[in-house]
């Protein structure tokens, strides 16, 4: 399919509190395909924005899972099963000596799925966006607080977009082309 | 358009955690321009190039070591361990702050924490980087190191579980590897801010690259700070868990004055103790040359401070407590160590730590101390002194006369010993010069949020 | 601002992360693999000698015991390697002006000993024992291959730990009566794991715990 | 370990002389595999320093190494073994399985007098010595020094050709030199000829003398051993006017009183002494009797540490002692002389003691004493009618008894009127040796040629025209008498390495044929005895011409050969009488008392490098002197409370210290107008107001190892008094000197490593060294523990019976490849011994009571070392072994930290030598060479282990007890460490461990040792007992 010529429209706000005002009249005029872009988290907005609970603490929870069996386990076939040795008449299964290595490895694993899991869901790396094309966008890594109408939102429409996130009492409307 | 002046009163009464009069703008540019605007400064030109050439003298110190081998150190036998594990412990104990301070106290959710976490994170990553260097130094054939780690090999045989090494090496190297992603994960924002403002391609090319295309997305941001607090999360237990494995290396072992169960708690209060120390001797000039006192204010220096008497005094219990359980356990060779460690030819090094970690702190329970800028900076080096030594003696005065008195024997480090420990130092140095020169050492999307909250509190 | 980075690279980038892990990944792999293939291990490599010696002849078409030249594999820890005046027993009538054999004859004359290329070299630090091996029911072949099929002699086990280790660990999978040490062309019946015990029992065989502790090689 | 006596044919031991075709038959593997190299050492001038680690590496070296490391570090991954070369034999001596090694029998000489030794010979290497335990004065164990004798076969320095003031020459050339001039001497009857020996029992080398005074009737052969005393000599000639060779019955001896004589271990017989004596005094199986010792001496000794009541003495002081007690027991004639130092308490209740046990005593004088002490001795044997029971007489076993300092003064002065013509030195290095006052070396300028043979071209080489390099005793063809008289045949086990020649050689150059080898001269010696019936060999004239074998002969031969021995050849005993009138003269020679406060001054050998021969033998001269625990040095020893008066001190250094370097106050002693320098060493129980300086060091031409080395006590050491003289002046210089001492911490500090007892306290309560743990390997445990089946190694090491003379230190060094580190490192303290011997001091500290405590790995079951190792390198073994796998260790060096026992060693540099070629065959093939960065420690010798259960498994039959033998165990005279299978209950090591006496060393550490010890038991008088 083409690419439409436009991503969207973008409008640019100069404090925080604008911004989420706008994002919840924005959805309540029934907008969906929509995203704010911010220099910092700001309180409220995803949830004005109607994003949901994310599924980050599910993956770093089966990470730690898998990290601690597997640590465990390990340790046990190393000792036990290839190569057992009697080490100063230990136990071949000395499981308290192995706690510690397995607790490493559980927050080995846990870590780098948290990090790991974080960048895939939200599709990072990403160099090129849409929204680079606007040049004050750059600001959006400073002072200035964006939202941004995405064209593919059924209920888009470039000039009805264009005039009712002017109302918005925003700075400025601009377009993002893709 | 309307600029309000936005700062903080803070509802304690003491100093503001961010100085009045920040705009968003204001913090993005002054702590960015460090990196961007600015030429480099003398100042940092001078103190890297000393500190680069102390990495010199490090790298020839290796060399020589790997050419001629352990033996130029002083060790011997009965004290096989010296200066290597030593620093070990002293740098991995250094290490802690910084993960203490952006994991812990984010947890505990301390504000002021923001505008010096990011650089005592770096300053995590550098101790470790020297830390571990040690334990692969002091191998008698350091090129089989790889024999640490479990791999499929020829020999079918693998490490040890059982060894207090072994957990070092899974210890250390989770803690580098969680501490990195920490602290990149915390850059990302900055980078993106970076990317956005550097002035030549080049300088956009390679933030971008390493910002991965962050633009700030709503989304993003509520994933980001989920991940970010778990990630916080488990490094809180691991920071602890890591000097305890170190202790454990002297509390698995069967020797007087290592063998003892207190050992895990007081290391990790040690650690945390020589790790603020070290975050003050850093922070103390670095606001004064970058004129940061905006960022890292008065309650900053004065929180530490208390930071570090409060662990000062759990070290101090531990000294008291191992005396105690010698005389206690009724122990003869757990006694005369005590004895030995006290009175012995090691004497002087044990009172000197003893000042050093227990009396001199004690100054800062004078709040005229704790606010002298200077006053604080010097105790904080008293303080490394102190934990430096302490190490020293656990390692020498428990080896050098343990249960045969037919072999006990003295130790004194020779100038190769030297030599490695001061050039990790310089090559610590080093390091943080090339972090403050070319990353914003203060987390700037962190502090703009701070500014909100503030402002937030304020209305 | 504008655009730094192309389209192309938001692929590219993603690409790059997994694209690290692969690399890593097959590396690792190929050292493994590396560190077993003829390559170091010098297997299937035949060795060129001063002398084109052929056990394939000797051994094979001639059938000559290993005995006759190995002489005290059965009571030493060196299999031991023929002095030249073996070679001249036979090679004085047979041969005796074979261009081939000129090596052997002038070390006969000269006294000065043939300088053999080794084929089979354990590291110093392993101590390996012919004779408890061929006494205890583990026959020439088992290490050293169908070495009568061998016109220049080559290694066709490893002789890495990890190699010594699977019959330290169950040495019924490879032992043999006695009378058949030297039957290069025996095959294993197909109880043999069965007779293996069997046969680990008659001999005495210690049990692999015994087996696989270090100082059973390592001093 | 199976001693390979099967038949050994005459072929073959020809084939092994020096001919060309010789050298091929000891040739080995290992030694083919770089015969260039080989060679190209053989023929170095100047042979390259040893010891790199010593000094800071050079740059080329630091290069070199750094390449080899990083390679190292690059390709230990995945590196590939380097193709290497096999060499064959040509043609390959029957007896010979390769991968087997062979056992010799042949006989070690020190001083003159033989032990026999077995020889351990791989491929035609020999490597190791065994005692023989059919020799009477062996019974199976060596002294260190017959232990360290295969170093100094392969040590790189020794004189590599026949030399002419320097320059290289041929034998034959030698021959011609002196052809002529002999022409000459032969006309004058040989006036000019002067040929300066050690002692000599040999009987060929004694009838070659022989012949070779017949022929040149007015020649003189001298004999000087500046080792060995004359007293024995000189007194039973005052004694009994006769020289008489005394020998003495330990094992039928309850009470034995000791005159400064170190009996246990100096002497010929000290071996066979050693086991007689602890033989008395075990405690097994229930045995409570014990034997008691006193002595009285000036230096503290090995025997000194053993007594049961010690008694430290000036020398003059011991005579006059001797003349007290002599009174007590009722000698005849003693005119009551000056009152006796001595407690009169003491020698009361030492005299009624020995008279309580006639018969059954024994009196014992020390070599070193004076003529009237032994003759004393003798008199109070008969008094004690021990005489015939516990002490009989022989014919000395010297070719010729003479004394050796009136027949040095005597060459000396023919050599300054100029009368000598021609001067040969065998063996001996007088110029270095000499007393002082002779001067010897520059009257020695006025021979007209000197020709010298020795092993090293050392200080008296330097001052001759020709040089011959001797051969190792490991290389010739000779025999030699035992302290007894039993002969032995010494063969060789390998060509001389350095084209060396024997006595009997020169000694043959000398007659008309000239090149007869060794090997002729000795069995054409033998064809004449074996006509002429067994009698006192040296009487017998050599056979000038070789007779046809007669079978019985070579029957004769092998067995000799064989045995090491010639059967009963040990002379038969006689019976003398005492003079009448000898007291008199005693008491005519005896000076009266010392003033107290006069310094005294007293000469030993050295006890690891004797008198200097051994001085470039890496392992002696690292060997931790008994009592001093010094090494690489010696020192003058000085009494606790003289060291006081005289304010001298030691303290610890920094920087090694303790178990390393000590900082010894530097004093200039000065004796009879003569000086030296000398680093002081406070020796508990020494005597006061006497030093003792011992010989044997500040060699100044012994080898990279020796030269240099401690001080020479020779500079003011006087031919009148050679052991003892009085008027000593010491003075401080106020300099420092850096001594390496293996430990210099003696006092136990309270803590019950070495429970002890006496014989009354041991009968009350046997078990008084157990504590609360009465069997080590049971100690309470939360871990289930390991079924240990078939076999639990396991050792018992009686402290009662060490007598910690070190032979086990040097046997284990020489099993295992152990490197020497040099002084620099032992200062460090980083010397490698995997067999050290503990000695702790208890009492007051004038006169200590000394304890030996040999400490090596002790195998724990809970081996604390084995779980802190992260690559699994030290692990247990199946039948209990802590087994070290050197090659993956990667040097982390915890288990040391955490060895309790700290006998653990670290390379810690390259201390193996791997670039000096003679060293490469010097090497147990049976045990890995450790490099740099790896830890090692005892293993219980588990090659030998192996060995015997390869031997065993291959004959489907467990290990016999007895069957392994460890190095340590095998040597030791004393039999005090026990070996072998704990499974086993009727094995020696078993019934040990029942023993009341055993205990485990930090057993309460719940490590469970396999090594345990038998606490030590003295038995004091209980009339002197203190209270």
């Amino acid at each position: 399919m083409k690419r439409p010529s436009t991503y969207g429209l973008m409008a640019e706000f100069e404090d925080p509190e604008k911004l989420v005002a706008a994002a919840h009249q924005a959805r309540d005029a029934g907008y969906r395909r929509m995203d704010a872009y911010t220099p910092f988290p700001v309180e409220g907005l995803s949830s004005a924005l109607g994003f949901r609970h994310t599924r980050v603490p599910m993956i770093v929870l089966i990470g730690g899972i898998v990290g601690c069996i597997g640590g465990f386990f390990m340790q046990y076939y190393i000792a036990v099963i290839d190569y057992p040795l009697n080490i100063g008449g230990r136990p071949l299964n000395s499981w308290p000596a192995f706690v510690v290595v397995t607790f490493e490895m559980t927050i080995l694993a846990a870590a780098l799925s948290a990090v790991l899991g974080m960048l895939a869901l939200n599709g990072l790396p990403m160099p090129h966006h849409p929204v680079f094309n606007v040049p004050r966008f750059a600001l959006a890594s400073k002072d200035r607080f964006f939202l941004v109408i995405e064209s593919t939102d059924p209920k888009f429409d470039l000039q009805g977009t264009r005039d009712f996130l002017k109302s918005l009492g925003c700075r400025e409307v601009m377009d993002v082309e893709s | 358009m309307h600029e309000r002046l936005r700062g903080t009163v803070n509802s304690s009464e003491q100093s503001p955690v961010i100085e009045p009069g920040y705009t968003f703008a204001s913090v993005t540019d002054q702590i960015s321009a460090i990196v961007l605007r600015r030429g480099t400064p003398l100042g940092w030109i001078v103190g890297f190039t000393v500190s680069f050439t102390v990495v010199m003298v490090l790298l020839f110190a290796i060399a020589y070591l790997f050419t001629v081998g352990v033996g130029i150190w002083g060790i011997n036998i009965p004290v096989a361990w010296g200066f290597a594990i030593i620093n070990f412990v002293w740098w991995i104990g250094i290490g802690h702050a910084g993960t203490l301070i952006s994991a812990i106290l984010l947890l505990l959710n301390q504000k002021w924490r923001t505008s010096i976490n990011r650089f005592a994170e770096a300053m995590t990553l550098f101790a470790v980087a020297c830390a571990a260097m040690f334990p692969l130094l002091h191998l008698g054939r350091p090129w089989y190191f790889y024999w640490l780690f479990p791999y499929p090999n020829t020999m079918g045989i693998q490490p040890q579980f059982r060894s207090p090494l072994v957990w070092d090496v899974f210890a250390v190297s989770t803690y580098f590897t969680v501490s990195l992603l920490f602290w990149f994960v915390g850059l990302i924002p900055d980078l993106a801010t970076l990317r956005d403002r550097a002035p030549r391609r080049a300088g956009q090319i390679i933030y971008g690259i390493l910002a991965m295309g962050w633009r700030g997305s709503a989304r993003h941001w509520q994933r980001y700070e989920v991940a970010y607090l778990l990630l916080a999360g488990l490094a809180t237990p691991l920071v602890v868990s890591v000097h305890t494995v170190v202790s454990f290396d002297f509390a698995i072992s069967i020797l007087p004055g290592w063998h003892t169960t207190i050992f895990p708690p007081y290391f990790v209060a040690g650690a945390i103790y020589s790790g603020f120390a070290m975050v003050l001797v850093l922070a103390i000039p670095l606001r004064k040359f970058y004129g940061l006192e905006g960022f890292i204010t008065m309650r900053h220096i004065v929180n530490m401070a208390k930071v570090m008497l409060a662990t000062g005094l759990i070290v101090a219990y531990g000294y008291m407590m191992e005396v105690f359980m010698a005389w206690y356990s009724g122990d003869t060779f757990e006694w005369a160590m005590t004895k030995n460690r006290m009175f012995g030819p090691y004497g002087p090094w044990y009172w000197a730590l003893i000042v050093c970690n227990i009396l001199t702190p004690q100054m800062l329970w004078i709040k005229k101390i704790r606010e002298r800028v200077a006053a604080v900076f010097v105790i904080s080096i008293v303080v490394l002194t102190g934990m430096w030594l302490e190490r020293y003696v656990i390692v020498i005065t428990s080896l050098h006369r343990d249960f045969l008195p037919s072999s006990w024997g003295m130790y004194s480090a020779t100038v190769w010993d030297w030599a490695t420990f001061i050039g990790t130092i310089g090559l610590f140095l080093a390091l943080l010069f090339l972090f403050i020169r070319f990353l914003p050492m203060i987390s700037i999307a962190e502090v703009r949020a701070l500014l909100t909250e503030t402002e937030g509190k304020e209305s | 601002m504008s655009q730094i980075f192309h389209r192309s690279t938001n692929t590219l980038s993603k690409l790059s992360i997994f694209g690290a892990l692969f690399v890593l990944a097959s590396l690792a792999w190929l050292i493994a693999g590396l560190n077993r293939s003829s390559y170091i291990t010098q297997v299937w490599v035949a060795r060129e000698q001063p002398v084109q010696f052929s056990h394939k002849h000797h051994a094979g078409d001639d059938g000559i015991d290993c005995r006759y030249c190995h002489t005290s594999v059965e009571d030493s820890s060196f299999a031991g390697i023929p002095p030249t005046k073996t070679c001249m027993n036979c090679h004085s009538q047979i041969f005796a002006d074979s261009a081939y054999l000129e090596p052997v004859r002038e070390s006969w004359r000269t006294g000065k000993p043939l300088q053999w290329t080794r084929v089979h070299n354990l590291p110093d630090f392993v101590y390996f024992n012919h004779s408890i091996h061929v006494n205890k029911g583990v026959g020439c072949a088992t290490c050293h291959g169908r070495v009568d099929r061998m016109p220049l002699t080559w290694q066709t086990a490893s002789l890495q730990m990890e190699w010594c280790l699977e019959c330290h660990r169950h040495p019924e999978r490879y032992l043999r009566r006695r009378d058949q040490i030297f039957n290069m062309a025996w095959e294993p019946p197909p109880n043999q794991i069965e007779e293996g015990w069997r046969l680990a029992g008659e001999y005495k065989i210690l049990d692999p715990a015994h087996l696989t502790s270090c100082d059973t090689c390592h001093r | 370990m199976s001693i390979n006596h099967n038949r050994l044919d005459l072929a073959s031991l020809r084939a092994r002389l020096g001919s060309s075709r010789g050298k091929e038959y000891w040739r080995s593997l290992e030694e083919l595999a770089d015969t260039q190299e080989f060679q190209e050492f053989l023929h170095r001038e100047f042979p390259k320093q040893i010891c790199e680690w010593n000094d800071p590496v050079g740059r080329r070296r630091f290069l070199k190494l750094m390449g080899a490391s990083l390679a190292l570090a690059g390709l230990n991954a995945c590196s590939r073994a380097p193709a290497e070369a096999i060499f064959p034999y040509v043609r390959q001596p029957e007896e010979l399985a390769l991968g087997k090694p062979l056992f010799f029998a042949t006989a070690m000489e020190l001083s003159g007098v033989g032990a026999g030794v077995l020889v351990e010979s791989h491929e035609g290497r020999p490597t190791k010595i065994e005692g023989n335990p059919d020799h009477p004065a062996s019974l199976g164990a060596t002294d260190l020094f017959a232990q360290a004798s295969v170093l100094t076969l392969y040590d790189p320095d020794r004189a590599p050709a026949v030399t002419n003031i320097g320059d290289i020459r041929s034998w034959s050339a030698f021959l011609g030199a002196i052809r002529s001039l002999l022409q000459a001497q032969r006309a004058l009857k040989g006036a000019g000829v002067r040929i300066l020996t050690g002692a000599v029992t040999s009987p060929t080398l004694g009838s070659q003398l022989a012949e070779l005074l017949k022929q040149m009737p007015s020649a003189r052969w001298i004999q000087y051993e500046p080792a060995s005393g004359d007293g024995a000599r000189a007194g039973a000639l005052l004694a009994f006017g006769t020289p008489v060779n005394t020998i003495y019955h330990f094992d039928k001896a309850d009470v034995v009183l000791s005159l400064d004589s170190d009996f246990l271990t100096c002497g010929p017989a000290s071996l066979h002494y050693t086991r007689d004596f602890i033989a008395r005094r075990r405690l097994e199986e229930g045995k409570t009797e014990m034997n008691r010792l006193y002595v009285v001496e000036s230096t503290p000794s090995n025997t000194g540490s053993k007594a049961d009541h010690r008694l430290p003495l000036r020398p003059r002081e011991i005579g006059s002692l001797a003349r007290a007690l002599a009174r007590h027991l009722g000698v005849p004639a003693l005119s009551a002389a000056e009152g006796s130092v001595a407690p009169e308490k003491w020698i009361a209740a030492v005299a009624r003691d020995l008279q309580q046990h006639r018969g059954s005593s024994i009196v014992i004088a020390g070599d070193y004493q004076t003529p009237e002490v032994h003759a004393l001795a003798h008199a109070m044997n008969h008094a004690l009618s021990n005489v015939g029971k516990t002490v009989t007489y022989t014919d000395p076993v010297e070719a010729e008894p003479a004394d050796p300092v009136e027949s040095l003064r005597r060459l000396v002065k023919d050599m300054e009127a100029g009368q000598v013509d021609l001067l040969v030195i065998i063996g001996a290095n007088p110029v270095y040796s000499a007393p002082a006052d002779l001067n010897f070396a520059a009257s020695m300028s006025k021979v007209g040629l000197r020709v010298h043979l020795s092993l090293y071209y050392d200080e008296t080489s330097e001052l001759c025209h020709w040089h011959i390099p001797q051969a190792h005793f490991l290389e010739s063809w000779s025999d030699v008498r035992a302290y007894d008289g039993t002969i032995s045949i010494v063969q060789p086990l390998i060509a001389p390495l350095y084209h060396g020649k024997t006595a009997h050689e020169l000694l043959a150059a000398f007659t008309d044929q000239p090149e007869r080898t060794s090997y002729e001269i000795v069995r054409d010696y033998w064809k004449t005895q074996k006509a002429g019936g067994w009698g006192a060999g040296q009487t017998a004239v050599a056979g000038t011409q070789s007779k046809p074998d007669s079978p019985e002969f070579d029957k004769f031969w092998r067995k000799a050969l064989h045995d090491g021995f010639v059967p009963n050849t040990a002379s038969p005993q006689r019976s003398v009488s005492l003079r009448t009138d000898w007291t008199s003269e005693s008491v005519k020679r005896s000076s009266g008392p010392l003033p107290s406060g006069e310094l005294e001054i007293v000469f030993r050998p050295d006890p690891t490098v004797y008198d200097g021969r051994f001085a470039n033998n890496g392992w002696l001269q690292e060997l931790p002197k008994p009592l001093t625990k010094l090494t690489w040095d010696n020192a003058a020893l000085v009494s606790p409370a003289t060291a006081q008066r005289l304010g001298l001190s030691h303290e610890i250094a920094w920087r090694g210290g303790e178990h390393g370097q000590v900082l010894a106050d530097v004093v200039e002693l000065q004796f009879q107008g003569r000086k030296v320098l000398a680093p002081v060493w406070i020796a508990p129980g020494h005597a006061d107001d006497c030093i003792t300086v011992h010989l044997g060091y500040g060699r100044k031409r012994a080898g990279r190892v020796g030269t240099g080395a401690g001080f020479s006590a020779n500079t003011i050491r006087t031919s009148d008094s050679l052991w003892f003289g009085s008027g000593l002046s010491v003075t401080k210089t106020g300099g420092r000197y850096p001594l390496a001492c293996a430990q210099y911490h003696h006092n136990i500090e309270g803590r019950n490593l070495l429970p002890s007892n006496t014989l009354n306290g041991y009968k009350k309560d046997p078990k008084f060294a157990q504590q609360e743990f009465p069997d080590p390997l049971k100690t309470p445990s939360l871990y289930p523990g390991f079924q240990y089946k078939d076999y639990a190694w396991g050792m018992a090491i009686d402290l009662n019976s060490c007598v910690g003379c070190n032979a086990c230190v040097i046997a284990c060094q020489s099993e295992n490849n152990i490197p020497i580190v040099g002084k620099e490192q032992v200062m460090r303290g980083r010397e490698m011994h995997w067999l050290r011997i503990d000695q702790y001091h208890k009492g007051e500290i004038d006169n200590p009571e000394v304890y030996y405590q040999p400490v090596l790995c002790q195998h724990c079951e809970h081996a604390p070392c084995e779980i802190v190792c992260p690559v699994q390198a030290t692990t247990h073994s199946a039948e209990g072994l802590n087994t070290m796998v050197y090659n993956r260790c990667v040097g982390t060096r915890y288990c040391s930290n955490n060895c309790p026992y700290k006998v653990r060693r670290f390379n810690f540099l390259q201390f193996a030598d791997w670039e000096t070629a003679s060293l490469k065959l010097l090497t147990n093939p049976e045990v890995s060479v450790r490099s740099r960065g790896v830890m090692e420690k005892c293993t219980y010798c588990v090659q030998r282990i192996s060995h015997a259960k390869i031997n065993a498994e291959r004959e489907n039959r467990p290990v016999r007890d007895g069957e392994v033998l460890t190095a340590c165990q095998a040597v030791c005279p004393a039999q005090a460490i026990v070996f072998g299978n704990i499974n086993d209950p009727d094995s020696r090591v078993a019934k040990l461990k029942k023993e009341p006496r055993n205990y485990g060393l930090l057993a309460e550490l719940n490590t469970r040792p396999r090594t345990t010890y038998l606490a030590a038991v003295r038995n004091p008088n209980p009339e002197l007992e203190k209270t």
